[in-house]
């Protein structure tokens, strides 16, 4: 066996589809207005839970998890996620409270939630578990996926090997790109992400738009968080590695757009892959650097696309603004 | 006679600090405390409950009274000793809400603060293992040192930012990671681990700030960090407040516009601002480091858990402190003495954590408080106008009958 | 009385400000309704209340003699009431249709369909003569056509009620005669116009009725037949007001400032913003450029001020090349700006007034020592400036910025600007949306400045501003100059053909 | 009321379930007290440096404990002022020796029980069993560079090279497969890096990393034939891919202090050596995960169990030297493996 431009591309899918999903999340919720820094508590919060579900629906077997059906493993990691889901919907309803509902400063209620998230996480996991590892025991990764996995080049990369998560990620930005551009909803929500004064004085609900907004945002980290946990590892610590405010970052650097945030996230996890990965990437490993510049790779490329690309960037015109009927 | 007049200036002085208007300004953050440390305490009785009730067993039941006067009385449990400690921890928790806070103030939002930390205390910590120096030089140099550092490392930020349009946030993100691992580079390139272990060699006794009066304060862990944290609070308000640069700086961050048509080199003030956020950044990192027993670990988990989550802290007390230079030093102060008080909750059979818990609901009641008071004082004042114009009328009606 | 709206003693607070103060506004069926009053009397509010975007705090609203409440704009579109707002309310980056259509859009199958809007958009469009490009994005087109935009999007929602905020401020006479004509329309039709202006000609021209307002209070509404101007100002400011600006003859000295072939080129647009533009200004002479707004006056004076580089030519002053000099150079050498948008350039809102006082010159030694800012003395420059130009202020030189009406917003950058003792002074609209006293002020302060010798550089969109106080006249049309004119021999009509590029001259300029 | 705790544990940088030693020592100590009716307690210090682990142990002893158990290293310099400080108090260190922060002076006092294990012994087992189960193509995670991680890579190293000499394979195993992590929490990073080594070839990972094992775990089960060695407890419970685990009895040894201290046979001022001799570490006894040879690897991992206790066979420790040397007498000659094993020493 040798390692092949495909296990290139596998690993980096499955690095940037939790990644992917957050931002997303992210860029409805920037469109819509509010900024969320809170994405990291809220993945963390979507991911405690979200595994604790799976870790108690999961059939306790104890032959290799290999042997349990795709179709069983989709729905076992579907209900996980919904699961998370609806958790990081929930919590992040209190940065929608606060910053919609009570004009609070929107960097500080999304602080406040990135704090309470792990220590409630912790909390919770050492009192009621006993400890703060959950770990599950089923590998949600698919073999193979029908006769897709057949087809040459795409079967490769996109059929073999992959998590349902890989689905649902590009199914997200699809319907985040529909949902934006698309639908009536999509565009009122950009409205007030630009100019929420005009939205108000057509009738548009910008208290309604930015609350569905930010929920989706939750839902999305939700999802991102329980993803993340299955794919990193086969136990959650309570932590998502900065995840949260990498997909910030993967936000930004995709200029608030549906594909450009889809590269970012893949540049960004093909940065990722080729930093971890160096040791079989015969070109990169010549290099003979220290291991630990390797890791930096993702940080420091993603630094200097940045900086080469970063001229015409343009955030959401009101992103971070409270909004007030009366101000003008 | 002057010296007298000069006392009563500075008398003036602080009470025109704390009184009339930076009191109504804190109110918010003292109803937040309050809602805080009471989310907390019902927390810890839930806790208390479930396990009284039996609902959850643990090795040792916690003890729900003990634990609040533990809490409560935070850095003052073992008396001078803990009181020390609590300024001791106190004083890079006030440096980075300086770093955030000051950068807040000038429109910038720094969340590099702990890459800026990890440079400054990487540097610092070079120069207190090989540089040999005479005491009181020594871990001054190194302390300058460490906020060149972490200066630098915000100043490249602020370059990207205006230059290259680059959005700070996300340059401070990547520069958060990448002084991590240059911060290990750096350290394993120079040899600077101690063999048997991950971590760097101690410094050098001569780079050791200060610590104080040993009697006084038990001796061991209290050192003249404190003093430094306050003596950068009082030049950053002075800066802020006082100075040309404090007034371009606030400019260009309220408006970057208006600043330009008035002649100020708004790119150039972006990365002043960004480099003193830094210096103070890297300063809290370097004393943090700058201290007997303590060592940088070249591993991911406890950069994270040492330096980063200070950087990151600094968030929460610069937000808690309203951005303010004076904010952050009480901000701090207290953020410590809630960790004291959450270390002694060990004794009471509480995890340490419940200080994390009861600070994010600080914060997030500081948020909501500020919007709350507002509210408050809205009413208040229609209120008033309402009765005053009632009067008026009534007044007129007055007049008419005459 | 056939009244189709009936707002009837309206009161509404923001804090202790009684913005509207037991005022009753009634609209007939089919009349065409003026709303006029100085800045901050509350038209702008009354409005509001009767669209929806505030609550009134009492007060009853009546539609067709039932009584009603509006919520919201939802409320107010319900009852078929549309709004122009003086603050253009588009979305930059949205096209016209998507614009026009936010709030009601088609959809079919759950997904937005623009097509019918589109055609439907064309249809009103043809109908009523208001040319857009439906495909347009916002930030493409002029000012003028934005504002059809937001007439639009009224006649989109069938609106039979229509209130136009200040519609006239920042259109060419021939756009104020269109949309003179369209509202003329708009009443043969049968609907019901509310206008608020501050222009008294404006009111006289196409108002049935006038309703005025002063400081929050209602003081009458009289019929339009039964009035003239000089009473209509007399119950706007309680006081008679002088049309005639009371204006010496200019006594020029030499050339202060010139510029040479000007051009800033939008790689953008792929078009150049301001082309080949050369002009100068002398010593005691105010020299005036008209134009519509886009075609170059904000970029050119960037340029000149150096707040965007330009892509060739050359700028002297007192004949020295000050192409390349920094802002603070061309601030320091005698060069006053008033800028375009006092919020965006003007002022730091979050800067007391001293602040912004000195925001050019706090670090000149009157104000600093080693670098620490001498508060003593600008408080004293504060309060000296505020006397002398009469900046009113809740709290006088500590008053944040932001709580200042835009008047005395105004009037601080020019006390600002004229305290500089400047030899050039760039005034950019230094009146735009000021009521009829301030504008008299200023224009008296501008005069000054020119009777003291001093060069002055006006832009303005208001043709009435550029013809009472300019000395000359310059067009400016798609970034290029193509008329110079003399005030006492144009009128109107030429500049306004000029303005449109309906008459294109070409000035050599050989200075 | 304050109640009071005779038994203290004060936990390093991890927490008491870290999956490593800190979790071990406290279920040991645990299992001893509720046996035996005492009270118990861990103490969680308010940072990482030496004096908050000097503080944690003093409130420890304010709490009332008579004997304090602290596992790491990072420990000795607080024990060393501890241990006069409190001569009345018993301290176990696990991992550790006391000693000043400039390593000047080390000085153990009767108060104070020092407890190492030879970590490369197992580390050797684990190796040697995995080859002789027939996988030849090895890697090594460390979760960081310190010298008990060290000691179970060069024991793994030279387990395997050991055994394929004994059976007479070719055992790959290259340098590129051998790492320190910089990290006990599980990441994307390491999880990523393990599944390109399973791609590239590699059949089993030892995963001495503490929760960062969890990541190769992933990997390993989204492979087909491909394991993980836990470390420290038996981790087979956590995945279905761990084959063996390399066992540490830091529990075991938290029990027998006690019960020494307990039954008043406290003998400190010492170090002991905690091997497979004195049962100190050890492969639990569960080989079925090896499959059909199931049998067989058992068989010769007593065989050479013994032939360790024995002395027979002398395991290279912690230091390049002698892993260099051991793998020359087998013939083997894998200098970048030895380099990558001990990096980098200070000074
Ligand atoms: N949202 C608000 N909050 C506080 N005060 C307000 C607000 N809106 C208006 N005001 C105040 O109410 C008063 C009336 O304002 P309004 O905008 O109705 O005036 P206007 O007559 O439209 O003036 P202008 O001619 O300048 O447009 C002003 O003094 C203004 O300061
Ligand atoms: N959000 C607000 N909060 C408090 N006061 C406000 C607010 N917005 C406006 N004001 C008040 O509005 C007044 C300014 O009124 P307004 O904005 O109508 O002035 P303007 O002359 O129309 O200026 P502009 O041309 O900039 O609109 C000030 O007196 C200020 O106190
Ligand atoms: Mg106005
Ligand atoms: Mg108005």
């Amino acid at each position: 066996m040798t390692y092949s431009i495909y296990d290139l591309l596998n690993s980096t899918i499955s690095t940037m589809i939790p990644l992917l999903i957050v931002a997303v999340g992210a860029m409805v919720c920037e469109r819509s207005g509010v900024t969320n820094i809170a994405l990291e508590g809220i993945m963390i919060m979507g991911a405690f839970v979200g595994v604790w579900v799976i870790r108690a629906i999961e059939p306790d077997t104890n032959m290799l998890a290999l042997a349990q059906s795709n179709w069983d493993k989709t729905l076992l990691l579907f209900a996980g996620m919904l699961v998370g889901g609806l958790v990081g919907m929930l919590f992040s309803w209190f940065h929608a409270y606060a910053s919609i509902s009570m004009k609070a400063d929107q960097t500080i209620s999304a602080t406040a939630l990135n704090l309470i998230a792990p220590a409630l996480a912790f909390y919770i996991a050492r009192t009621v578990l006993g400890g703060r590892q959950i770990f599950f025991k089923t590998v949600f990764k698919m073999n193979t996926v029908g006769f897709l996995a057949d087809i040459p080049v795409i079967g490769d990369i996109f059929f073999q090997r992959v998590n349902s998560g890989l689905y649902v990620g590009i199914v997200i930005l699809i319907v985040s790109w529909i949902f934006l551009y698309k639908t009536k909803e999509g565009l009122r929500l950009r409205a007030c992400g630009e100019n929420p004064h005009a939205a108000d004085s057509l009738g548009v609900n910008i208290y309604k738009v930015r609350y569905r907004a930010v929920l989706i945002s939750g839902f999305l980290a939700g999802i991102g968080g329980v993803l993340f946990s299955v794919s990193t590892a086969k136990s959650f610590e309570g932590t998502v590695s900065g995840y949260g405010f990498l997909a910030i970052a993967v936000l930004i650097f995709g200029n608030w757009k549906p594909f450009r945030v889809l590269f970012a996230a893949f540049f960004f996890g093909l940065m990722m892959t080729v930093g971890a990965q160096h040791t079989s990437i015969p070109l990169i490993q010549d290099l003979n650097l220290p291991d630990d510049f390797y890791t930096m790779i993702p940080y420091l490329a993603t630094l200097i696309v940045l900086a080469l690309s970063s001229r015409s960037s343009r955030a959401p015109k009101a992103a971070g603004q409270v909004y007030d009927q009366g101000t003008r | 006679m002057k010296f007298k007049e000069m006392i009563a200036k500075l008398w003036l002085g602080i009470k025109k600090l704390f009184v009339p208007s930076s009191y109504s300004a804190a109110v918010p953050s003292f109803i937040a405390i309050g809602f805080g440390i009471l989310f907390g305490i019902f927390t810890m009785f839930i806790i208390w409950m479930l396990v009284i009730t039996g609902v959850f067993t643990v090795d040792n039941d916690p003890q729900f009274f003990y634990g609040i006067t533990l809490l409560l009385a935070g850095g003052f449990n073992q008396g001078m000793y803990s009181i020390g400690y609590t300024l001791y921890r106190a004083a890079p928790l006030i440096l980075a809400g300086l770093a955030v806070g000051f950068a807040f103030r000038t429109g910038l939002f720094n969340i590099g603060a702990p890459g800026q930390m990890i440079v400054g205390a990487t540097i610092a910590v070079y120069v207190g293992i090989r540089v040999s120096m005479p005491a009181p030089w020594h871990w001054m140099f190194a302390l300058l040192c460490g906020m060149i550092a972490g200066g630098l490392w915000g100043f490249i930020v602020g370059a990207l930012k205006a230059l290259l349009n680059v959005h700070e946030v996300v340059a401070s993100i990547m520069m958060n990671y990448v002084a991590m691992y240059s911060s290990f580079m750096f350290i394993k390139g120079n040899n600077l681990l101690d063999g048997n272990t991950s971590h760097t060699l101690g410094v050098r006794a001569t780079a050791m700030i200060p610590y104080g009066t040993s009697a006084f304060f038990g001796g061991y862990v209290m050192n003249i960090g404190i003093i430094l944290a306050i003596i950068a609070v009082i030049v950053i308000y002075i800066v802020l407040n006082k100075t040309t640069l404090g007034y371009q700086l606030k400019a260009v961050g309220f408006n970057k516009d208006a600043s330009k048509y008035a002649g100020m080199n708004t790119k150039r003030n972006i990365m002043i601002s960004m480099a003193i956020s830094g210096i103070l950044a890297g300063m809290g990192g370097a004393i943090l480091f700058l201290v007997s027993g303590k060592y940088i670990f070249v591993t991911k988990d406890m950069m994270t858990a040492e330096l980063m989550s200070v950087g990151f802290d600094g968030i929460s007390v610069a937000l808690l402190g309203l951005s303010n230079p004076v904010g952050a030093l009480f901000a701090g102060l207290f953020l410590a003495y809630i960790r004291q008080g959450g270390y002694y909750l060990n004794l009471a059979n509480y995890m340490a954590e419940m200080a994390d818990v009861i600070t994010a609901v600080i914060i997030y009641f500081s948020a909501l408080s500020t919007a709350l008071y507002a509210l408050v004082k809205a009413k208040k004042l229609k209120f008033k106008s309402r009765t005053k114009s009632r009067k008026k009328i009534a007044d007129e009606d007055a007049g008419g009958e005459v | 009385m056939n009244y189709v709206i009936e707002m009837l003693n309206i009161c509404k607070s923001f804090g202790t400000l009684k913005a509207n103060d037991d005022i009753t506004f009634q609209l007939q069926k089919g009349e065409v309704h003026a709303l006029v009053g100085e800045n901050g009397a509350g038209k702008s509010t009354l409005m509001s209340i009767l669209f929806g975007l505030y609550h009134p705090d009492s007060g009853v609203i009546k539609f067709q003699g039932e009584e009603v409440s509006i919520k919201n704009p939802n409320d107010a579109n319900r009852l078929k009431i549309g709004m122009v707002h003086q603050h253009f309310k588009l979305v930059d980056v949205f096209t016209v249709t998507e614009n026009i259509i936010l709030g009601m859009e088609e959809t079919k199958n759950g997904f937005l369909t623009k097509e019918n809007s589109r055609n439907r958009i064309i249809e009103l469009r043809e109908q009523y003569k208001l040319f857009v490009d439906p495909d347009a994005y916002i930030k493409d087109i002029t000012v003028g056509m934005q504002q059809r935009v937001e007439i639009l999007k009224m006649l989109y929602r069938d609106a039979d009620i229509l209130i136009f905020d200040e519609p006239t401020a920042v259109l060419t006479p021939q756009e104020i005669d269109e949309l003179m004509n369209t509202i003329r329309n708009f009443k043969n039709e049968g609907k019901s116009i509310v206008i608020i202006t501050h222009k008294l000609a404006e009111v006289m021209a196409v108002a049935d009725r006038c309703t005025v307002l002063r400081k929050g209070k209602c003081i009458g509404t009289v019929n339009v037949k039964d009035v003239n101007v000089d009473i209509l100002a007399e119950m706007m400011v309680g006081r008679k007001i002088s049309f005639d600006i009371d204006k010496k003859p200019a006594r020029v000295s030499t050339e202060l400032f010139r510029t040479e072939k000007l051009s800033l080129f939008n790689s953008e647009k792929n078009k150049f913003d301001v082309h080949d533009v050369s002009f100068s200004v002398r010593g005691g002479e105010i020299v005036g450029i008209a134009g519509i707004e886009g075609n170059g006056q904000t970029e050119l004076v960037n340029i000149i001020t150096g707040l965007k580089n330009l892509t060739s030519g050359n700028i002297y002053f007192k004949d020295e090349d000050i192409t390349k000099k920094s802002i603070r150079n061309k601030l320091e050498l005698g060069i006053g700006h008033i800028p375009e948008d006092r919020h965006k350039h003007g002022l730091v809102l979050d800067f007391n007034l001293s602040d912004n006082l000195i925001l050019q010159s706090y670090y000149l030694p009157e104000f600093q020592k080693h670098g620490f800012l001498k508060k003593n003395e600008i408080f004293e420059h504060a309060n000296d400036l505020i006397k002398r130009f009469d900046i009113r202020s809740g709290a006088g030189a500590v008053s944040r910025a932001r709580s200042m009406s835009g008047g005395n917003q105004q009037k601080a950058i020019i006390a600002r600007e004229i305290s500089r003792n400047p030899e050039l002074l760039i005034a950019v609209q230094p009146t735009r949306g000021l009521d009829i006293g301030a504008i008299e002020y200023i224009h008296e302060k501008i005069l000054e400045e020119r009777d003291n010798g001093k060069g002055v550089l006006l832009i303005s969109l208001e043709l009435d501003e550029i013809m009472n106080l300019s000395d000359r006249i310059l067009v400016i049309y798609e970034g290029q100059l193509v008329a110079e004119l003399d005030p006492k021999k144009t009128s109107f009509q030429e500049i306004g053909l000029y303005m449109s590029g309906s008459k294109k001259g070409v000035i050599n300029h050989e200075v | 009321g304050e109640k009071t705790y005779e038994i203290a544990m004060v936990t390093d940088s991890g927490g008491i379930d870290d999956k490593s030693f800190n979790q071990g020592t406290w279920e040991g100590i645990k299992e001893y007290a509720i046996e035996n009716d005492k009270s118990y307690k861990y103490y969680k210090p308010s940072e990482v440096s030496d004096a908050a682990y000097l503080a944690a142990i003093d409130l420890a002893v304010q709490g009332g404990a008579k004997i304090v158990i602290t596992p790491g290293f990072l420990f000795e310099t607080a024990i060393y002022a501890a241990q006069t400080t409190y001569p009345d108090v018993k301290f176990v260190l696990i991992d550790g020796e006391p000693h000043t922060a400039d390593y000047s002076t080390y000085k153990t006092e009767e108060n104070t029980l020092n407890v190492l294990f030879d970590e490369h012994e197992v580390g050797f087992f684990a190796g040697y069993a995995l080859v002789y189960g027939g996988y030849t193509n090895l890697g090594f995670f460390g979760g960081m560079s310190v010298p008990a991680v060290q000691r179970f890579g060069i024991g793994w190293v030279a387990g395997a090279y050991y055994a394929a000499d004994e059976l007479d394979v070719a055992l790959t195993f290259t340098a590129d497969h051998y790492t320190y992590l910089g990290s006990f929490a599980p990441t994307p990073e390491a999880q990523t890096t393990a599944t390109a080594w399973y791609n590239a070839g590699v059949s089993v990972i030892f995963a001495a990393a503490g929760g960062a094992g969890s990541s190769a775990m992933l990997a390993a089960e989204e492979g087909s034939n491909k394991w993980v060695v836990g470390v420290d407890k038996d981790q087979s419970g956590d995945s279905d891919a761990v084959i063996t685990s390399a066992l540490k009895g830091v529990g075991e040894a938290a029990i027998a202090a006690l019960t020494d201290y307990y039954d008043g046979n406290w003998d400190g001022g010492r170090t002991i050596s905690l091997g497979a001799a004195e049962g100190g570490v050890s492969l639990p006894a569960d080989f079925s995960r090896f499959g059909a040879n199931a049998a067989a690897v058992e068989a010769a991992y007593e065989a050479v169990f013994a032939k360790v206790v024995a002395g027979t066979i002398v395991v290279p420790t912690n230091d390049k030297a002698s892993l260099a040397a051991f793998l020359t007498t087998l013939g083997v000659d894998n200098a970048a493996l030895v380099a990558k094993a001990e990096p980098a020493p200070a000074e």
